[in-house]
């Protein structure tokens, strides 16, 4: 039984000035599927993504998040509108953790619900300490960004989109600004979100959390998307020789 | 400034020595000194580089001043200080005299010396053309503009102390229950009447000026009579630090001869059309 | 992390001998600088004590400052302590608003929005505020709205500090980094909800320490309104007790030690506000 | 990294196509922002037209300038400008010596050193620039010290942006990251040359941003220093004119229009200077 | 034949305010080794290397670097004396690089040798070409620091140490601030520095560095030096506990 994809990239192309970054890329996730991207620095990893929920405009194609479909050339308050609705259909994590550092960890949380849902305070920190307490952040609720350690911030952000209860998440290098031994319970907590069935687009170095809970594997470089495979297919057999020099890059940075 | 390096013991023989006279005057009232806006520095001119020369300013102080300095036998230079450091005293020795149409006081007299007068002129006030209002009584109770710390002003909060005019020279006395509103200039009180404003009705300040005022379409008429009259002197600062009494005798003695010879007389015709060097009721 | 002492070789003891030490050395330096502030204002003082010293035979005068006129005139220019500080603060709220709306023009994509905000504040930096005082006090009533002296200086110094102040607030808001913006619009926030909850808050706090400067410098600026003849500010007073009594320097003097004293004052709620404000929440 | 379309599916043109629609978006913005500047700049002067316009039984009337009087006497307040700037050129250069001395003062550990540069700081920012100049002018003689108009302005208008210029050098200072210091400390460079070669050249950089806007200002604040009577800056030219002629509004709005043109002037520059600064070697 | 060490460090000191973070640390280097310091962020490491050229002051305890020797007690200009002849002896990367930004690449490596050793500027140019040279940055001398990778920019940093002719390199956390695949380039360089001879204490959290190129492994945890060992023996059978539980997170991280 075939499902349909709840995130369908067709055809998207992406310049800056005269740079193209993005080139003709096609792309289907289905439900519940968990996708690592990989690629060179500049290989256009975090442009793509976020072109999925429009913080940056593609140039043109189609983008499609659980039956939404914006063309990237469509204009005016509709397309607003339409933005809009892939925006709460997707929650997105930062390299940078980008909490909101005027307000507690509970407000950062609750912010999205009340303020952009309307949601009613009550039910909306119910919500937000239920995802908290998910993330194992329920402890800190009344401190400030300012006073968490880097995985302990980047725990209480994905809280934060998990609380706008969306269909797809959207990880850019969620964990390269970390001291290396935070990695670990941030790249845990992915995995416990992942086990309960979200669909996630993962950007990031970290081959060991690829191995480990990626469905599929998606190899970017100069701009398009050079191999789609499974972890252990692409670790173990690349099929593009620009593959195999990634990994074997990163396998002289682990040594 | 002045000084520096002389030999002289008093200002006069300073300003002998040194070949001109320092003249600070107030460059905010025509026709008594006013710009020469198309004027320019002569060449030969022995004025420090920071003063300006006859050529650059003009008016009936201007006059004055100059035939004061050639009396003196010197070229006569000009600075522009603004009127209240002038009327304070404490020059400094920036300058040696004033001759700005400075009306004498005996508030004044504590810091300054004074020449005898050169001219006399009567205050009168001034009232919005569209007012109706013909005498001084119907002023009272309403708000009346001058400069601040002229004798205008002082006239109009009846501090005669701080006029401190003798009493023969007064004639009225201000009207009751008013309001005094003090601008930089009694200039802003001509232009604020000009421009509309209703804060005040009138304004106090001299007759030449008013004529200057109507002269330039400003819709303001004079009440009928002068409410006192000024001497106006030129002034040597008490605590310059060289004796200015010699100074002073040769500027006295100059300033009669002019009246004497009818050469103060013309300078009026010339600026105001008529004759206000003569003393009034005297 | 690293835990107290105690289980260091070293005895706590020790530690906290090492630890007082550095906060001695500390409040040593704190005291010092105490005392030669104390040291400087002694000088300050002796400057204008009107001393006349000899040694060999070379006299030094210092400037003298006549007290009894500060002591008759303190309460008088004191007065003028509350319409200093309420236009300071009438202008600067009106400032804030102005300031408020240039910056946000200023990021507008709407043409002739973008161009306003521009427009008003190279045109207001770029002419004097005496200009604008003078031009809502004289030139208004022409288009004929005619405001109170007071209404008029808090417009001007208000469209005067906004000017300024808004490109603080544009580094205010240009401080809040993208990231801050991008993870508000992904959370599906419009751009005004960005703006008002997530930008402002934080651009504000990053402009605080910045306004309180200009709140500084307001209440010298202040005094330019006394010049609208309704308003008798702490400089207004002082200006003119100081021209009725020939004693400028004094009057000023006893103005600047208010201004003084407020800025101090000032300044010190200043550097709590940026304390509490650098300890919070950033 | 990501090269020139052609290897993509799309072809070059498209690319050029959609390139050039980004340019041609961010031009018509510029023409549009540029016309809306024109439309404000012609309200400004219609503002100053003196029209009388009637609809229905209503009517507006604009403000009336008087051209004539304008044109007579534009070329004698033109003849400021040399003074402005010559005054604001020299009293920059000395404040950016001062507060160069009070910026290092503050991060000295010598206590009498760190409590004079707070204590300057603190009693300039606390006390009103004119009184400053008054100081210079009028007291500073009392001592023995005396100098020329021009001179006391500049030392006035210097050590009064000094101290606020101060504030900037700081924030310059304490922007190059302890990583600098460190690293030149690492390569054994004596506290003075790491100041000298490492962290001045780089806070001097951010500092200058800052200092163009004191300057712009300081073109303004220049026409204090003509209360001494000894410079006659654009503003003096205005005002004396102006009073002298009735035509106040006039004459400044003549000084603001040159004000603003060389404020336009100055930002232009200060904004290719920061440019090159920015897209250089930071 | 023993010789003497180059560095030594005895009975080292550090507080922070009340916070003791070196607790009475003794160690000493013997010259041409490679010493790779890790241990759990906060644990004293950045200030141990620090206190080694009195970046940071230590409260008290000798150092004792290519014979010179200096009391932290020590007072006045002496002490000053002391300290500066340290600094020319020990050369210092950062994790942050902390290159001059208003000086060129070449600019920034005789910045050192002409200010402070008052060499002739036409022979400090040689020496930093050379070193350029060996860590393959001669081809970007006339740039400036903002235009190069972090990778770049390291070697830089490394070249502008080594032109100071230091007999010890201290580095911290040197490709910490690094993309993964620019690490690689800068501890190719490491290495080779280390293969010429110089005297190395590197804190680091890159493992397979440590494994690699370390002649001896020392764990720090709150402040005090928990194990010392060389590399196999301490990745193979740690003797702490603490030691234990660093590796099995470093390893956690990398899977
Ligand atoms: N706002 C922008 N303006 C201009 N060019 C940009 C912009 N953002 C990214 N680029 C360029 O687009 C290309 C792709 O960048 P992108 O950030 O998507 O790469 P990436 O694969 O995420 O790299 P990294 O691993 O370094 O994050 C790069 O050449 C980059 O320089
Ligand atoms: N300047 C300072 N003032 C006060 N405390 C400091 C200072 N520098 C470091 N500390 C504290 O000293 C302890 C040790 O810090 P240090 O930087 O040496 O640790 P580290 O092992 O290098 O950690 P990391 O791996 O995070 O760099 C920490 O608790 C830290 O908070
Ligand atoms: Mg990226
Ligand atoms: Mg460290």
């Amino acid at each position: 039984m075939p499902v349909s994809p709840i995130v369908k990239i067709s055809n998207l192309d992406k310049f800056f000035g005269r740079l193209h970054v993005l080139k003709n890329i096609s792309l289907e996730v289905p439900e519940r599927q968990v996708i690592c991207l990989i690629g060179r620095s500049g290989s256009g990893k975090s442009t793509l993504l976020r072109c999925i929920n429009f913080l940056e405009e593609p140039s043109r194609g189609k983008i499609e998040v659980d039956g939404i479909q914006v063309d990237a050339e469509g204009k005016g308050k509709e397309q607003r509108k339409l933005i809009h609705d892939v925006r709460l259909k997707t929650g997105m994590v930062f390299q940078e953790f980008n909490l909101f550092p005027h307000m507690s960890v509970l407000e950062n949380v609750i912010e999205g619900p009340v303020t952009v849902k309307g949601m009613d305070r009550k039910h909306a920190i119910e919500l937000a300490e239920q995802n908290l307490d998910s993330v194992g952040m329920l402890f800190k609720k009344d401190e400030y960004p300012l006073r968490l350690s880097g995985g302990q911030k980047q725990r209480v952000a994905i809280a934060r989109a998990l609380t706008m209860e969306p269909r797809v998440m959207l990880f850019d290098e969620p964990t390269s600004a970390l001291d290396p031994e935070l990695i670990g319970e941030v790249l845990n907590v992915m995995k416990k979100v992942a086990t309960e069935g979200m669909t996630m687009i993962v950007v990031t170095h970290e081959m060991g959390f690829a191995r480990d809970v990626a469905d599929r594997v998606i190899v970017m470089s100069d701009g398009e998307l050079i191999e789609d495979a499974n972890p252990d297919e692409l670790f173990s057999n690349p099929k593009d020789p620009r593959t195999q020099a990634l990994i074997d890059r990163y396998r002289s940075g682990e040594q | 400034g002045g000084g520096g390096g002389s030999t002289a013991t008093d200002l006069l023989g300073a300003v002998k020595e040194r070949g001109y006279i320092l003249v600070s005057s107030d460059l905010n009232y025509e026709p008594q000194s006013f710009p020469k806006t198309d004027g320019s520095r002569p060449s030969d001119t022995a004025c420090p580089a920071d003063a300006l020369t006859s050529e650059e300013i003009q008016g009936f102080d201007v006059d004055v001043a100059l035939a004061i300095g050639e009396a003196l036998g010197v070229e006569t230079c000009f600075v522009t200080p603004d009127w209240d450091l002038i009327t304070a005293g404490s020059w400094a020795d920036k300058w040696d005299i004033s001759v700005g149409s400075m009306t004498v006081t005996t508030a004044r007299q504590q810091a300054l010396d004074f020449s005898v007068p050169y001219y006399y002129t009567p205050a009168v006030v001034a009232v919005a053309a569209d007012s109706g209002i013909t005498s001084l009584s119907e002023l009272s109770g309403q708000a009346i503009c001058a400069g601040t710390a002229t004798t205008y002003e002082f006239w109009l909060n009846n501090d005669m102390e701080g006029l401190g005019l003798p009493e023969a020279s007064v004639y009225s006395s201000a009207p009751e229950g008013i309001t005094v509103v003090p601008l930089s200039t009694d200039q802003e009180c001509a232009q604020a009447i000009e421009a509309g404003r209703t804060d005040f009705i009138a304004y106090v300040t001299s007759e030449t000026v008013v004529d200057a005022n109507i002269a330039a379409g400003i819709p303001v008429v004079k009440l009928d009579g002068a409410v006192y009259s000024e001497d106006l002197a030129a002034a040597f600062d008490k605590s310059s630090s060289l004796p200015t009494d010699t100074l002073r005798a040769a500027v006295d003695e100059a300033i009669t001869a002019m009246h004497n010879d009818g050469t103060l007389s013309e300078l009026s015709n010339k600026w105001f059309g008529m004759d206000i060097t003569q003393a009034p009721n005297q | 992390m690293a835990s107290i002492t105690n289980e260091g070789q070293m005895p706590a003891s020790q530690a906290e001998l090492l630890y007082q030490a550095q906060l001695r050395k500390e409040r040593v330096f704190r005291m010092h600088v105490g005392i030669s502030w104390g040291v400087l204002f002694l000088i300050l003082i002796f400057l204008f004590s009107g001393q006349h010293i000899e040694f060999g035979g070379f006299t030094f005068k210092t400037i003298n400052v006549d007290s009894e006129f500060i002591f008759k005139n303190i309460t008088f220019i004191a007065g003028g302590l509350g319409q200093t500080l309420l236009i300071s603060v009438l202008s600067i709220l009106f400032a804030i608003v102005m300031a408020l709306f240039a910056a946000l023009g200023r990021l507008s994509k709407f043409p002739p929005i973008y161009a306003l905000s521009t427009f008003y504040v190279s045109l207001i930096r770029g002419t004097p505020l005496y200009l604008q005082i003078f031009f809502f006090f004289l030139a208004l009533p022409q288009l004929g709205i005619v405001l109170s002296g007071i209404v008029s200086g808090v417009l001007a110094l208000g469209l005067n500090y906004g000017a300024y102040m808004s490109e603080t607030f544009r580094a205010g808001l240009s401080s809040v980094g993208k990231g801050q913006r991008e993870a508000a619009m992904a959370l599906g926030m419009t751009p005004g909800q960005t703006m008002m909850r997530i930008v402002l808050p934080q651009a504000l706090r990053f402009a605080i320490p910045p306004m309180g400067n200009d709140f500084i410098s307001m209440t010298k600026d202040s005094a330019l309104v006394s010049a609208t003849g309704f308003v008798h500010e702490l400089m207004w007073r002082a200006t003119k007790v100081g021209r009725a009594q020939f004693n400028s320097l004094e009057a000023l003097i006893m103005a600047a030690m208010f201004y003084w004293v407020m800025t101090l004052i000032l300044t010190y709620f200043q550097s709590k506000l940026e304390a509490r404000l650098s300890k919070g929440d950033r």
